[in-house]
């Protein structure tokens, strides 16, 4: 079958190529050094919330509005630097309360750097994010205590939230 | 037949892909994951197989049953579709040819409201909506192919018998019409749009986090369309108010939905249980899962389950309790109404890849969820959407959901404690932050 | 059965069988093999049954020759010595009706052939160490370093010292895990003097791949990733004449047949465990199948009813 | 160290039992055929993200899904060569029954040690949560089997060594 060198497939100009699919959910994409500075920006006023001790109030704003799109290679790795940093320096014990009230979108973004934290070992710790991440699936806030018709409770999860990550081209 | 449990039918004879029941629910039409659906006639004593329907050389994804007309059309994935009809003298099944002019598998089937045409999604990136052509004696299909843009999952028909929604693969729920000169009258002019030529696109959504479409669904009137994605978000958008409201679920997604009156809608799929989302005030969302299967009682069991369990229980160390506890051992891919009428579905149908097709009623709904008020109707609390808009939510919507711990709640509902005020435990900002007082 | 026996057990047996005064002899004609490709042949002259023909045939037999394997064969087999049959290195002829010894005697000494024969090389190094003993000043080049290449690719270097004999095994690892397995293995042989009860053992080197100082200058040392050295350094001790130094001779010959027996008998022993680990897993996925509880029609002759 | 092992596990078990959402789906390239998308890789629309949970930088399990099929690789702790050794001959071992396990794919991911590929007709013919089940204790099982096939050489080793020393005394 060497003969055929070319690929009919790509000619199919119906087909979703990779590039259309991962910005289609995006709209029109900002100017990269805008988002640069956005993003640096942001890292400072986390770390400032830190260090007054306002730890919601820095994972709020560290997980707000992500740099979404092409080409900002450098400005997603400081935002999920930012997030390590926030995650890091949150006891354990707190976990569960912070993530309680976090709204769904909060969730979905942090759970998306939990799993781009994961996907890096060796720059960051793997056990916090496992932690995190055990705390996100259990103690999902928005996941109603769904009640059904005869009272028994059914089983609260988030594995909504680990499909979203899945499934959400808008990657961090 | 409004009984109060579900009834469980079960084939033991592999998963179910697609099930369509005859006008008096007396015939079913069911396919096995094989090339063959096999028809059932229910003479009281539970299912016996009266026809099977072999045609197809390769499975059968998608089967409809017209009931006025009484004719069965079957998809499946070797590109073909066939109308069936009954030869009452011969009592025999016949199958008539049908030109979709696909290249690639058909995957679902629905005929339209007043059974002159049927639309099949298929793999092409086109939907074929096929008439019947009296002279050749056949049906043949028209295209819907802009801007389709991937294999469409799954159709619907919009009561006008011109709109068609249809779920895709690329992210995108669209709503088509599919107006055929010299078979459709003119519609009636509908918030989708007036001028209606075959192929308009009257409205392209998207549940905004990625996710292929699985099914969509009109509300009763046909002035909204629902729909579920992969990434486990129910949206329901209405064109008149121009409102898109997503729910995104802490769930699986769901494969199917149907809308049992303007305000509720059922939708099933990978939790192997139906699950509820309500319409309060102007908000779309999760009420509750509406499968109360029994728990496993251990009470009472046989010895070849004691040693079972110890020999799993010795085998894995990770306690693997992970049982499902519903109906449905697996995902439910099909789910269709069953009794009642559009406006105000009385009983619908699921099937499954367990191989079970289980007719449940929704009448325990309400009483379910009268009960869930608590009696008092004393319950007045803010129940925060998940649109996470902070802030700009209205007060006084009566809640059917609570947010309390697994212990309050069972302790609720066991003893029928006086409940007088319930509310969401929130944290900090605007959310009141209330817990029960038993 | 963890230590290797010296002797060649199928010699062994079969004269046995031979010797024995009640089976009458018949002709016989066997070829046995032993470890490091040694080949024997036993059989019977074609006309007279009584007269046995024992002959050894081994690739290192002119080198062994070379460092008097011939004086310790007289010192051993001298009436049964005959001339090598063709084909074959030495030959022993026994006449079954008068076979000059004490049968059991004679059978064990027998089996011991390939031990004995290697033992050559051994007798020379302990006694020139012997003798380096007493002077008082000794010449070290005056040593002489014997090769045996008793393996296509490995070989056995002995040199005696002034106060000691080094034994040097160049062994080859075909496979990277017998690699691997081996230097778990010979790490635990050189950590063995660390414990009380082996103080006196032998000291034991590994080096993999670069030769140790001793042989370095030899000619036509494979320099491969699989190539391992193992030194042995024997002291008088453990040498002193008499029943001692036969067992130390037997035993340090048989070492790298004994390392690589239990090579392979541990990746047997990791082989067996993996097969019971996979039919485990076999049954949980097993259990992960719905038992399709098929409503069983039973025929009229009661068999279950099994759709084709 | 055991104790990033629950989370760990637990966190492949969520993410499997949100990944194994499969359905049939025939492919859109090649005409009557139904391939696993996450195999071919041709319509890239049915290829959602590829996730990876590390619980170190030598442990890690990357799972890769698609709208019929789900691709499970796991990457085995192996901290000195004897434990390369073992592990690779044990996947070795597992790879050449890939047959008999149904669900075992016959080559590894490049970067990992096992491969599982699970298609939709896997999850219609078993319970998917058994064969979540089934996947985390493999992993339990193939790092306990490691550590003690390397304790038994360790162990039989020194057996070996002590014997044949001890003569010499």
């Amino acid at each position: 079958m060497a003969f055929r060198k070319i690929d009919i497939d790509a000619l199919e100009e119906d087909a979703l190529g990779q590039d259309e699919l991962d910005f289609q959910e995006i709209g029109e994409p900002r100017p990269p050094h805008e988002v640069e500075d956005e993003v640096n920006s942001r890292s400072q006023e986390v770390r400032f919330l830190l260090q007054r001790g306002n730890a919601a109030g820095a994972l709020s704003s560290a997980l707000n509005n992500p740099p979404y799109g092409r080409h900002l290679e450098a400005a997603k790795a400081r935002n999920t630097q930012t997030v390590m940093e926030v995650l890091n320096s949150i006891k354990v014990a707190d976990v569960a309360q912070l993530v309680k009230n976090l709204t769904f979108e909060e969730q979905d973004v942090l759970m998306k750097y939990l799993y781009a934290g994961m996907a890096a070992p060796e720059q960051n710790n793997s056990g916090v994010l496992l932690a995190w991440h055990e705390k996100v699936i259990d103690t999902n806030p928005n996941s109603r205590a769904s009640l059904d018709l005869s009272g028994r409770l059914s089983e609260i999860a988030g594995p909504g939230c680990i499909i979203r990550v899945i499934t959400d081209r808008r990657t961090v | 037949m409004s009984a109060e449990l579900p009834i469980v039918n079960e084939f033991n004879q592999g998963p179910i892909s697609c099930h369509a029941f005859n006008h008096d629910r007396s015939e079913l039409a069911v396919c096995f994951n094989t090339n063959v659906v096999s028809v059932f006639r229910n003479a009281g004593a539970g299912w016996t197989l009266a026809w099977t329907l072999a045609e197809h050389d390769k499975p059968v994804t998608s089967v409809d049953w017209a009931p006025k007309s009484n004719r069965i059309v079957t998809c499946s994935q070797d590109r073909n579709a066939y109308v069936w009809t009954l030869d009452s003298s011969l009592q025999q099944w016949k199958p008539t040819l049908v030109l979709l002019r696909i290249n690639r598998a058909a995957t679902f089937v629905r005929w339209s409201p007043q059974e002159d045409k049927f639309a099949v999604a298929s793999g092409s990136r086109c939907i074929s909506v096929c008439y019947f052509e009296e002279d050749n004696d056949w049906w043949v299909g028209k295209h819907i192919k802009k801007p389709i843009r991937s294999t469409v999952l799954s159709l619907d028909w919009h009561p006008n018998n011109v709109l068609l929604a249809a779920g895709c693969a690329d992210m995108k729920a669209r709503v088509f019409s599919a107006f055929i000169k010299g078979i459709d009258k003119k519609p009636a002019p509908s918030p989708w749009g007036e001028k209606l030529p075959f192929n308009t696109v009257c409205g392209e959504f998207s549940n905004g986090t990625g996710g292929w479409i699985h099914s969509v669904a009109f509300s009763p009137d046909g002035d909204s369309l629902a729909f579920t994605g992969h990434d486990s978000t129910m949206t329901v958008v209405s064109p008149a108010t121009g409102s898109v409201q997503s729910v995104r679920t802490p769930y699986l997604p769901y494969l199917s939905t149907i809308w049992l009156n303007e305000n509720q809608i059922v939708a099933a799929g990978y939790d192997c249980a139906p699950h509820l989302f309500e319409l309060k005030g102007e908000l779309w969302d999760f009420s509750s899962s509406l499968d109360a299967a029994v728990k496993k009682v251990d009470v009472g069991f046989t010895a070849r389950d004691t040693f079972r369990r110890m020999d799993s229980r010795a085998q894995s160390t990770t306690t693997n309790d992970t049982e499902v506890h519903t109906h449905h051992q697996n995902t439910i891919n099909s789910t269709r109404v069953f009794a009642g009428t559009r406006e105000h579905v009385e009983q619908y149908s699921t099937s499954g890849v367990d191989g079970k097709l289980i007719i449940w009623s929704t009448d325990n709904i309400a009483k379910g969820l009268a009960n869930m008020h608590l009696k008092t109707g004393l319950v007045d609390c803010i129940y925060e959407n998940d649109m996470s808009r902070k802030g700009d939510f209205k007060p006084g919507y009566v809640a059917t959901k609570v947010d309390l711990s697994a212990r309050e709640l069972d302790k609720v509902l066991a003893e029928d404690v006086e409940v007088c005020k319930m509310g969401v435990r929130g944290g900090a900002g605007d959310k009141e932050s209330v817990s029960i007082d038993l | 059965m963890i230590l290797l026996d010296y002797h060649n057990r199928i010699i062994e047996d079969t004269l046995k069988a031979r010797f024995n005064p009640e089976n009458k002899p018949k002709p016989v004609d066997m070829s046995i093999v032993d470890f490091d490709g040694v080949s024997y042949h036993l059989s019977t002259l074609d006309d007279q049954d009584t007269k046995l023909n024992l002959s050894i045939r081994w690739k290192c037999w002119p080198e062994l020759v070379q460092y008097g394997a011939m004086d310790v064969l007289k010192r051993e087999y001298n009436q049964w010595i005959v001339t090598p049959e063709s084909g074959y290195d030495f030959t022993l002829q026994f006449d079954l009706e008068n076979i000059g010894a004490d049968p059991e005697d004679v059978i064990h000494k027998v089996s011991l052939l390939k031990r004995n024969a290697m033992a050559a090389p051994f007798e020379r190094a302990f006694d020139a160490q012997a003798m380096a003993e007493q002077e008082d000043h000794w010449d070290p080049t005056s040593s002489q370093l014997m090769t045996i290449h008793y393996r296509d690719g490995e070989a056995i270097y002995v040199q005696n010292q002034q106060d000691r004999v080094t034994v040097i095994f160049s062994t080859l690892f075909k496979e990277e895990t017998d690699r691997v397995f081996a230097k778990v293995f010979l790490q635990e042989f050189v950590d063995a003097r660390k414990k009380p009860h082996l103080q006196n053992a032998p000291q034991v080197i590994y080096s993999h791949r670069e030769p140790p100082l001793e042989i370095r200058h030899v000619p036509g040392l494979l320099d491969s990733e699989s190539m391992g050295y193992i030194t042995f350094v024997l002291f008088p001790r453990n040498y002193a004449a008499g029943a001692v130094r036969e067992e130390t001779i037997s035993r340090i010959q048989i070492f790298r047949d004994y390392l690589h027996y239990h090579i392979k008998c541990s990746k047997a022993y990791m082989h067996s465990r993996m097969r019971a680990r996979v039919s485990d897993f076999l049954k949980v996925l097993n259990r992960a199948k719905p038992e399709i509880q098929a409503s069983e029609k039973k025929l009229a002759s009661g068999r279950a009813f099994r759709r084709a | 160290m055991s104790n990033t092992l629950r989370p760990y596990l637990n966190a492949v078990r969520q993410t499997l039992k949100a990944a194994m959402c499969l359905e049939n789906f025939s492919s859109q390239v090649a005409e009557r055929h139904n391939k696993p998308e996450v195999e071919t890789g041709t319509s890239k629309e049915v290829l959602l993200n590829p996730v990876i949970i590390s619980r170190n930088d030598k442990e890690r399990v990357l799972i890769e899904t698609s709208v019929n099929s789900l691709r499970v690789s796991i990457a085995i702790k192996q901290a000195d060569e004897i434990e390369r050794i073992l592990a690779h001959k044990f996947t070795r071992f597992l790879t050449q029954r890939a047959e008999s396990f149904v669900i075992l794919r016959r080559k590894p991911i490049e970067g990992y040690d096992i491969s599982f590929l699970i298609t939709n007709s896997h999850a219609e013919q078993m319970y998917k949560h058994k064969l979540v089940d089934f996947i985390i204790q493999f992993m339990e099982e193939v790092d306990k089997e490691i550590s003690e096939m390397k304790l038994s050489l360790n162990a039989r080793a020194r057996i070996v060594s002590e014997s044949y020393l001890s003569q010499f005394n």
